[in-house]
């Protein structure tokens, strides 16, 4: 019943998303450098990066957000509405379209691809996105081009759920998922012809350690505002470049076309021959990662760690978090770390994040003296210029850091120098990355530390987990059965409240006021964001860099060469 | 064919006594097939006597220096008994052997390669005595440059490392080397054929003048038939692996009763003689 | 100039040099933390003798072009400054030399975070020879006894410990060295974690000399001087000792001299893992770490200056092992 | 220096090694040196056997390594001058040299266990020469290296020729040194205790296959031994040595019979004078 | 002989069984497992993780882990790898082939190259070449293997006579086998030679003083004595005897053929299993590390057996005790 409609719909080439942008040249081959290898080519299961960054040109979502305007716009879905109460999502899926193997897609394949995804028993990492309100979002097929999600209560960004949510062929994985074998689909051992999507790619060889190739997919469904079908590149060749020296060098050697997450100072290196070689360089300003101090504040009576339980009578003492934050040169580490390619932040939203930034928040400058200030009026005294706290005890406390992280390790070392001028003996410990997670997530066993988080998206939905006190990502004390304190019971309400209100000047004077919160209590002393920095070759065109992930190929599908 | 020995009849027991001593090689190599086996020695007994020297004389390759070191315990026979004043050495362990080692001592056939090439002519010499624990070390230099000079080395040379010997001294250097400790069994291997005619005798008489004193045994290996008749008390004569004669040597030099030990008799001939011959 | 002197000479140079570092604080300009942050990566402070008329000085100066009117600064000699200890011990602050605030001197230049690098040269010496000789004498000092008592008793001896070896060789220490680094309290010092996975790093080095000098003994102990120092009576230790083992001095001097450089480096690549000495405590690896970074190496010159000065020190020792094997001449025979 | 230079026997004989003023001075390790050899100088004839003694130490092996351009700078002076064929050997190249060495001079070194390189085979060893010397196949050198070692006597067994200098007793090292220096059929070999190793009966045959070398190929010889049979056997003329100098040189028989020098007389006589060696005479014991 | 391999191979298997239970007693020491970072992302919960983790296991004590792995392993299977969701013994096998070619062309560089310059040096003594040898030896030890890898990198990049890394070009797939060939020579020079450069001084300082023990021995004179060429008598007569502490070196350079080349590997992007060993690492993806790890076992058993027979081969005076 179903065929003879999906054939007619296969002429259908209204339902084609047109998008405006300069038309381009097709054919032609893109070549980008990967830090690793991606691991594997199934979108459900991809954790990392790297092979995420070759999914999204496999794939394509039912509704994504644009990454230059940050908002949402139609994909696969080519409209939606909401129901009234906010609680149902209804999906209007574009005709006649096909998976790169030929195969039509319709809303089978959406329903069985967030079957898959809501399966407890595959772990998707996705999946706990698509759990609203404690209940996982339900799917309804209504016909076979439109689709009901239902949610158990009502979404404030709803539409943004779906970004990066790939759609899956069911004709090809159906299989292996009935049959058990779902985890071990689509890793890069198969053949070529096993994968099909709907990305503007489809996948054309993989060489382990080396490269892998893809290549136009004939059956894409967007077009220009000429009417040429998208994408233009005939190929797109990721190769696997371990190191981002090596990543740099290679981009300056024309070898790579684009290039993005790197640091300063290649980017200065990169920029002194700017103007010889064939490329350019793009400072985006500062993105959504923001990076930040905090202390630990967990309740460590069942931990028996005695020693840090008693400086924690310190990080408690919001004077003793304020002045900290007082003596560090935020300035510095702007310059020092960043080249100056860098912002400094006093909350978790960063300037890139237009759309949620609080202009309110007071930017003070370093003051060693306010520092010194806050510290005497909370009782604490110096001794030899070391300072002591009201009980006598010299302070000194360490601060963990990431040791493959060579920016936050400077960052540690400039904050270390910074509080011995308040007379505080810090220790920089950089652990191995999971030394040191277990350290923050399970014994608490730390004292302070510097981190970063960047969100995947611009809406605070994404940070869900970090400000309420029972987040598991609650980072200074993490899983509270009741909140800890005043501050946090606001900010608990606070974060619960924009998540269901839909009307989004109202969500931001919600968020407003955490922000506020976070600036004056200093759960996290919210340091630097970084700038965003790209580079691609002159001969790239349509190059449209943004402060989202992925901040230089998003627009793939309209990428060309000359 | 076993000689029969008449040596030991009507003497005293001996001090060193060597029975059934044999000892066999295997010479192969890693990565081939090759393999030959090569009895060095097979069944040979000897004894030597407080006071006496017994001569090892024998063909070349014959096994001498390989009996010669098995009887100075630095090798293992593959069968056989040595005994020490009845005391079976072979039976003991390696510590026991320790104190063992200081009464039996050897000068080998290759003076130098059994000399640490980086020690000094003096440490060489006193080594015997550290390893034995002997005297202190201002007492170990000083009967080391005695023994320097007993041998006739220069005791001002003892800083020097062996390489800056000659071929001579350095021999002599293992004979000092060899005194050192005052074993009561001696073995010499070849250590006179570098040695020019004064040195010659200067040693011999040494070690005439030291078994006498200490009433010591030594086991002669030599070729120098001459010399033999010089020093030996009895002689031995070996051929392939096996002792074929053994007697007094003054019976020996006058009835020698074995083909071969004719033979080699009849090469020796004075300088005389053989100018002689030479301008016939 | 014979063997002997030559290892004099070469001692003498070392010992200089160690002199250089022990005092650190007084050769130093400036403390090894001291960050001028205004002045990341800033090139070497040229000294200056004519000023701009071509007028000699005699005292010589220093011209500071960074800010706005250019200011001379005369170099001044005993100058007191930051304080410090001598040996770890006796307070002082009295350097050198040193420029007048807030004139900077950095004769090698300045660092990521405007610290002076030839301050962190000598004090990085004190933590970098050090652990390079620890370690170096721990790897090679548990290979001589392992692989002399292999190849020496040869047989199963030889089996176990050349199986252990290979099972040392084998294992993944990289783990080791991070379960370490995170199982250690967070309070020992940086100094103290330093010289702990150094010394981790030297333990675990033994398995490579260890057979080197097996396989040296295996031949060394069927010499002919060998078996006449047994005809003695000399036991298997002093055998080893005296006899054996110093046929395996070119080996073990060779190796020593690979060794410290090896662990004074080593820290380069356990900064790559980011296992390096914690921040700000200087050391040469971590101050050649920093030219691993592209940037680094093809805009800083100056960064490759602490290794410029390593390599005559690593050349002294070169020729002390040189010399020393000289004056050990074993004639293999 | 008392001059004790007294022409070749017969003046007949094209001189073919002229050493003059020969000099060699060792230096040691703390920087001293050590004379060993003193404005030495000789003549050798074609085919003609010169004998060499002196006592234990005085510098014949010195000599020896001298002629053969053997001792380093570093480890000792050599000064004067070696005539080899009309050239002088001391400021020669190193490459002229090594023709020389092996087929124009050999030699057979004192102590064969240390001259022998310990992880070849005997029979690689003595190839080697050949093959240094002659244009022959690694295979046919072999061969010949084989027939060289059985010439001096080892028996003709694979076990020796594939053996390696540890597995053989004193003797047979010192044989294959011997071919060594003889496989090349050079035209002066110095034999440095050629026969010290070996037993009374392998001596006469050694002593006879140099004659028959001498005779048939006219191959001179410096003979360096102690042994007066030794020398009365092969010597036409007798050198002696005494503390790096040369005392005494004349034909063996005349310096037998009347030795000038107390030295010559010790070197010679000795073992006859000594008191109680006397009584012994071998001719009755032959 | 055959007796001795029989008993080396049965040590083989005990030692590469116990590689395996301390190695994976070892990976257990450090904190936190493969998951762990995962818990950081505020996007993906503490449930996910779990689940993940009990997916693969790693909710068991480590010795049911390890029987596990062991039985795997008699069936050929070295485990799974969490990254890639796969097998981990397709996964070595490719890059184990490249990183082979690569140490293997460079050992034997090394090995070419050390070996007359050692000789050189030992004979010059003292003479300004063995001087200046002394010198870039010296300054290759102080320049440590990343930075001369990064230089070499750079070299290539401002000459642009050399490919910047990886295996092939990126027209591999349209060239001819002939082609083929030579484009993985022209990508393969540059890594092998860095690697070669970053091995030699080590070799060549212990030619050097293997060779300076040997030249003084009598027997070298004899051999010059006996007008053997000098070249012969170095590489004939004295490299043999020097060679005791050349071959067990030898025998470290087969065993590390898997792992030496790692941060070439990473820094010029060859194919190797450096890049993939090093994520693995840092990532904890354990059964890569353990399949690696039993991996270069099998080339340390084998280099050392070599260097071993080697030694018995070519120092006669040696016993082989068996
Ligand atoms: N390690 C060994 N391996 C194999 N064969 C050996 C070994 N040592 C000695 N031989 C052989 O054993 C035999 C006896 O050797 P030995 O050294 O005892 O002879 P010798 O009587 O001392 O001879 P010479 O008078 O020549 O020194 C010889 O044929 C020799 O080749
Ligand atoms: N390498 C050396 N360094 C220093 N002195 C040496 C060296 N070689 C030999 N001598 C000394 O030079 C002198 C002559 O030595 P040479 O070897 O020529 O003696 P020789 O006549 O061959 O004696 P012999 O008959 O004992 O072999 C000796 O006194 C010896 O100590
Ligand atoms: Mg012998
Ligand atoms: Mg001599």
């Amino acid at each position: 019943l179903g065929a003879p409609t999906k054939a007619r719909a296969g002429q259908a080439s209204d339902d084609r998303m047109v998008l405006e942008g300069v038309p381009g040249h097709a054919g032609g081959r893109l070549v980008v450098a990967l830090r690793s290898e991606p691991k594997t080519l199934n979108p459900v299961l991809a954790v990392d990066e790297p092979s995420r960054e070759v999914i999204r040109c496999l794939s394509a979502d039912l509704i994504h957000i644009n990454r230059a305007s940050l908002k949402t716009e139609p994909a696969l879905a080519k409209s939606w509405n909401v129901s009234r109460d906010g609680r149902q999502y209804t999906l209007q899926l574009r005709r006649g379209l096909r998976f790169s193997d030929g195969a039509p897609f319709d809303a089978d394949d959406v329903v069985f691809s967030f079957q898959v995804y809501l399966d407890e028993k595959i772990d998707s990492t996705q999946r706990d996105l698509l759990v609203v309100g404690g209940k996982p979002i339900t799917v309804v097929k209504v016909d076979q081009y439109t689709v009901r999600f239902e949610m158990a209560q009502p979404y404030a960004a709803a539409g943004r759920l779906f970004d990066g949510v790939a759609i899956l062929p069911r004709h090809l994985l159906e299989a292996s998922y009935k049959g058990g074998g779902f985890s071990e689909a689509w890793n890069l051992s198969m053949a070529a012809n096993q994968f099909a999507g709907l990305g503007p790619f489809r996948l054309k060889e993989y060489v382990p350690g080396q490269q892998v190739t893809l290549e136009r997919n004939p059956y894409y469904w967007k077009a220009d505002r000429a009417g040429n079908p998208l994408p233009y590149l005939g190929e797109v060749m990721f190769l696997f470049v371990p190191s981002e020296d090596a990543q740099v060098i290679r981009f300056q050697a024309g070898d790579t076309d684009a290039l993005s997450r790197f640091s300063s100072e290649n980017f200065a290196v990169l920029q002194k021959q700017q103007g010889t070689k064939g490329y350019h360089l793009d400072d985006l300003g500062p993105g959504l990662e923001y990076n930040f101090l905090f202390f630990n504040l967990n309740d460590l009576g069942a931990k028996n760690l005695p020693e840090i339980a008693k400086k924690q009578s310190w990080f408690q003492d919001l004077r003793f978090r304020q002045a900290v934050s007082a003596a560090i040169d935020r300035d510095g580490i702007v310059r020092l770390v960043y080249g100056g390619r860098a912002t400094a932040i006093w909350d978790q939203v960063t300037p890139g994040n237009k759309l949620w930034v609080d202009d309110k928040i007071a930017h003070p400058k370093r003051s060693v003296e306010r520092a010194r200030e806050l510290l005497q009026s909370a009782g604490y005294s110096w001794k030899n210029g070391a300072l002591v706290d009201p009980r006598g005890k010299a302070v000194e406390f360490s601060i963990l850091t990431s040791a493959s992280n060579a920016q936050r390790t400077k960052i540690a070392t400039i904050i270390q120098d910074d509080l011995s001028q308040l007379g505080i003996t810090v220790q920089v410990v950089p652990l191995d990355f999971h030394a040191m997670v277990d350290r923050l997530q399970s014994s608490y066993n730390y004292e302070a530390a510097v981190m970063g988080l960047v969100s995947g998206d611009a809406d605070p939905t994404s940070e869900m987990n970090v400000w309420l006190s029972n987040g598991e990502t609650h980072l200074w004390h993490p899983n509270q059965a009741k909140p800890a304190t005043p501050w946090e019971s606001e900010m608990d309400g606070l974060m619960e409240k924009q998540l269901v209100t839909l009307d989004y000047a109202k969500r931001k004077q919600l968020y407003d006021r955490v922000q506020e919160i976070v600036a004056e209590e200093l759960p996290v002393i919210c340091l630097v964001s970084p700038n965003i920095l790209v580079g691609a070759a002159n001969r790239v065109g349509n190059f449209r860099p943004a402060i989202l992930v992925p901040y230089a190929l998003w627009n793939i599908d309209q990428l060309y060469v000359q | 064919m076993k000689v029969e020995s008449n040596l030991n009849s009507g003497r005293t027991e001996p001090l060193l006594r060597v029975t059934g001593l044999s000892q066999q090689f295997v010479q192969r190599r890693t990565l081939s097939r090759s393999k030959f086996t090569v009895n060095a020695f097979s069944d040979v007994d000897l004894a030597l006597f407080a006071g006496r020297t017994l001569a090892l004389v024998g063909e070349s390759g014959a096994g001498k220096s390989s009996l010669a070191r098995c009887v100075a315990l630095l090798d293992q026979p593959t069968a056989g008994k040595i005994e020490l004043e009845g005391r079976d050495l072979l039976a003991l362990g390696r510590k026991a052997l320790i104190p063992i080692h200081g009464q039996i001592q050897m000068i080998f056939q290759d003076p130098t390669s059994a000399m640490n090439p980086s020690r000094s002519a003096g440490e060489i010499i006193a080594e015997p005595l550290v390893v034995q624990g002997e005297g202190t070390k201002a007492q170990r230099r000083e009967r080391a440059l005695h023994l320097m000079e007993q041998v006739g080395l220069d005791p001002r040379s003892e800083g020097k490392r062996p390489f800056e010997f000659s071929g001579g001294q350095r021999q002599r250097l293992a004979i000092a080397r060899g005194l050192a400790l005052g074993p009561r069994v001696l073995i010499f291997d070849e250590v006179l054929s570098n040695l020019d005619a004064l040195n010659q005798s200067l040693i011999l008489r040494l070690l005439a003048d030291l078994q006498r004193s200490h009433s010591l045994a030594y086991l002669h290996v030599s070729h120098d038939l001459r010399l033999v008749s010089e020093f030996a008390d009895d002689v031995a004569l070996m051929c392939e692996g096996r002792i074929v004669e053994q007697q007094d040597a003054r019976k020996l030099f006058e009835s020698p009763k074995h083909s071969y030990t004719r033979d080699l008799l009849a090469t020796v001939q004075s300088v005389d003689s053989i100018l002689l011959e030479r301008s016939a | 100039m014979t063997h002997r002197q030559k290892l004099v000479g070469a001692l003498v140079l070392l010992a200089a040099f160690q002199f250089l570092i022990l005092f650190a604080g007084f050769f130093a300009p400036y403390g090894f933390a001291a960050q001028d942050r205004e002045q990341p990566f800033a090139a070497p402070t040229t000294v200056h003798f004519w000023d701009t008329q071509g007028h000699f000085h005699l005292r010589p100066f220093i011209v500071d072009s960074e800010s706005s009117e250019a200011r001379v600064y005369p170099v001044r000699f005993f100058v007191s400054g930051t304080p410090y200890k001598i040996a770890g011990i006796i307070p002082a602050q009295v350097h050198l030399f040193g420029v007048e605030q807030p004139g900077r001197i950095f004769l090698m230049g300045s660092d990521a975070y405007g610290r002076d690098q030839f301050s962190r040269f000598l004090f990085g010496g004190q933590s970098s020879m050090l652990a390079g000789l620890i370690a170096a004498l721990l790897s090679v000092s548990i290979g001589i006894l392992v692989g002399g008592i292999a190849g020496y008793y040869g047989g199963w001896v030889d089996e176990l410990l050349m199986r252990g070896g290979e099972l040392f060789l084998a294992l993944p220490w990289l783990y080791l060295l991070f379960a370490v680094r995170a199982a250690l309290p967070l309070h020992i010092s940086q100094w103290e974690v330093f010289l702990l996975l150094v010394s981790v790093m030297g333990l675990i080095g033994w398995a490579r000399p260890a057979r080197l000098i097996r396989g040296v003994v295996l031949s060394a102990k069927q010499r002919n001087f060998v078996v006449a120092a047994r005809g003695f009576g000399a036991s298997d230790a002093y055998l080893l000792r005296r006899h054996v083992l110093p046929q395996t001095y070119g080996v073990l001097l060779t190796q020593m001299t690979l060794l410290i450089p090896q662990y004074v480096l080593a820290e380069v690549t356990l900064t790559f893992l980011g296992l390096g000495v914690g921040e700000p405590l200087p050391s040469w690896g971590t101050q050649l770490a920093s030219l691993q970074q592209f940037y680094v190496l093809s805009s800083y010159w100056w960064m490759f200056l602490p290794a410029l000065l390593l390599i005559p020190l690593f050349l002294v020792f070169y020729a002390a092992a040189d010399a020393l094997q000289e004056i050990h001449k074993t004639v293999a025979l | 220096m008392r001059d004790c230079w007294a022409r070749p026997v017969g003046d007949c004989l094209e001189t073919l090694l002229a050493v003059k003023n020969l000099n060699v001075a060792y230096r040691s390790a703390d920087g001293s040196t050590q004379v060993a050899v003193e404005n030495a100088s000789c003549e050798i004839g074609a085919g003609e056997v010169l004998g060499l003694m002196g006592e234990s130490g005085c510098g014949k092996t010195s000599i020896a390594l001298a002629l053969l351009g053997l001792l380093g700078a570093e480890q000792a002076q050599v000064s004067g001058s070696i005539q080899f064929r009309g050239k002088e050997l001391l400021t020669m190249g190193e490459r002229e040299m090594r023709e020389i060495r092996g087929s124009g001079i050999s030699m057979v070194f004192q102590e064969p266990g240390i001259a022998l390189n310990p992880v070849m085979r005997v029979r690689e060893q003595v190839a080697e020469v050949i093959h240094a010397h002659k244009q022959m196949s690694w295979e046919k050198c072999q061969e010949e290296a084989q027939s060289a070692l059985v010439r001096v006597g080892l028996p003709d067994t694979p076990r020796i020729f594939s053996a390696y200098p540890h597995q053989l007793s004193g003797g047979q090292r010192q044989r294959v040194t011997l071919a060594q220096a003889l496989a090349c059929e050079p035209a002066l070999v110095i034999a440095d205790e050629p026969t010290a190793a070996v037993d009374a009966r392998s001596q006469q045959e050694l002593l006879r296959l140099l004659q028959q070398l001498q005779r048939e190929m006219g191959i001179a010889i410096l003979m360096i031994s102690h042994s007066a049979e030794v020398q009365a056997r092969l010597a036409d003329r007798l050198m002696v040595m005494e503390r790096g100098r040369i005392v005494e040189q004349g034909r063996f028989e005349e310096l037998y019979r009347r030795p000038s020098h107390p030295c010559t007389r010790a070197m010679l006589r000795a073992p006859m004078a000594a008191d109680d060696a006397e009584e012994l005479d071998f001719a009755t014991v032959t | 002989m055959t007796r001795y391999l029989t008993r080396r191979l049965a040590h083989a298997a005990l030692l590469l069984l116990a590689v395996s239970v301390f190695s994976f007693a070892l990976l257990q020491l450090a904190p936190g497992d493969f998951f762990a970072p995962l818990k950081l992302n505020p996007q993906i919960s503490a449930r996910t993780v779990e689940g993940l983790r009990a997916q693969y296991g790693l909710d068991r004590p480590w010795p049911v882990r390890y029987g596990h792995w062991l039985r795997g392993v008699f069936h050929g299977d070295l485990g799974p790898s969490f990254a890639y969701n796969s097998p981990v013994a397709p996964l070595l096998a490719v890059r184990a082939r490249n990183t082979l070619l690569l140490t293997g062309t460079a050992m034997l560089w090394a090995w070419l190259i050390a070996i007359p310059l050692g000789i050189v040096s030992a004979v010059r003594r003292g003479k300004w070449s063995d001087r200046a040898g002394g010198v870039v030896t010296s300054a290759l030890l102080t320049i440590p293997d990343l930075v001369l890898f990064l230089a070499i990198l750079l070299l290539a990049v401002r000459s642009g006579w050399f490919p910047t890394g990886g295996m092939v070009s990126t027209a591999f797939g349209e060239l001819s086998g002939r082609g083929r060939a030579m484009d993985i020579a022209y990508h393969l020079f540059l890594p092998a030679l860095a690697l070669a450069i970053a091995t030699l001084p080590a070799l060549v300082r212990h030619i050097r003083s293997a060779m300076i023990e040997v030249l003084q021995a009598p027997f070298i004179r004899a051999a010059r004595a006996h007008g053997i060429s000098e070249y012969r008598v170095l590489l004939r007569y004295a490299l043999p005897v020097a060679a005791n502490p050349l071959i067990s070196l030898f025998g470290f350079s087969v065993a590390t053929m898997l792992s030496a080349s790692l941060l070439v590997e990473v820094i010029l992007s060859w194919p190797g299993i450096g890049p993939l060993l090093l994520e693995a690492i840092l990532a904890k993806d354990v059964y890569v590390v353990l399949g690696t790890v039993m991996l270069s076992s099998v080339f340390l058993v084998l280099g050392n057996l070599v260097a071993d027979l080697l030694l018995f081969a070519v120092d006669p005076r040696i016993r082989m005790e068996s």
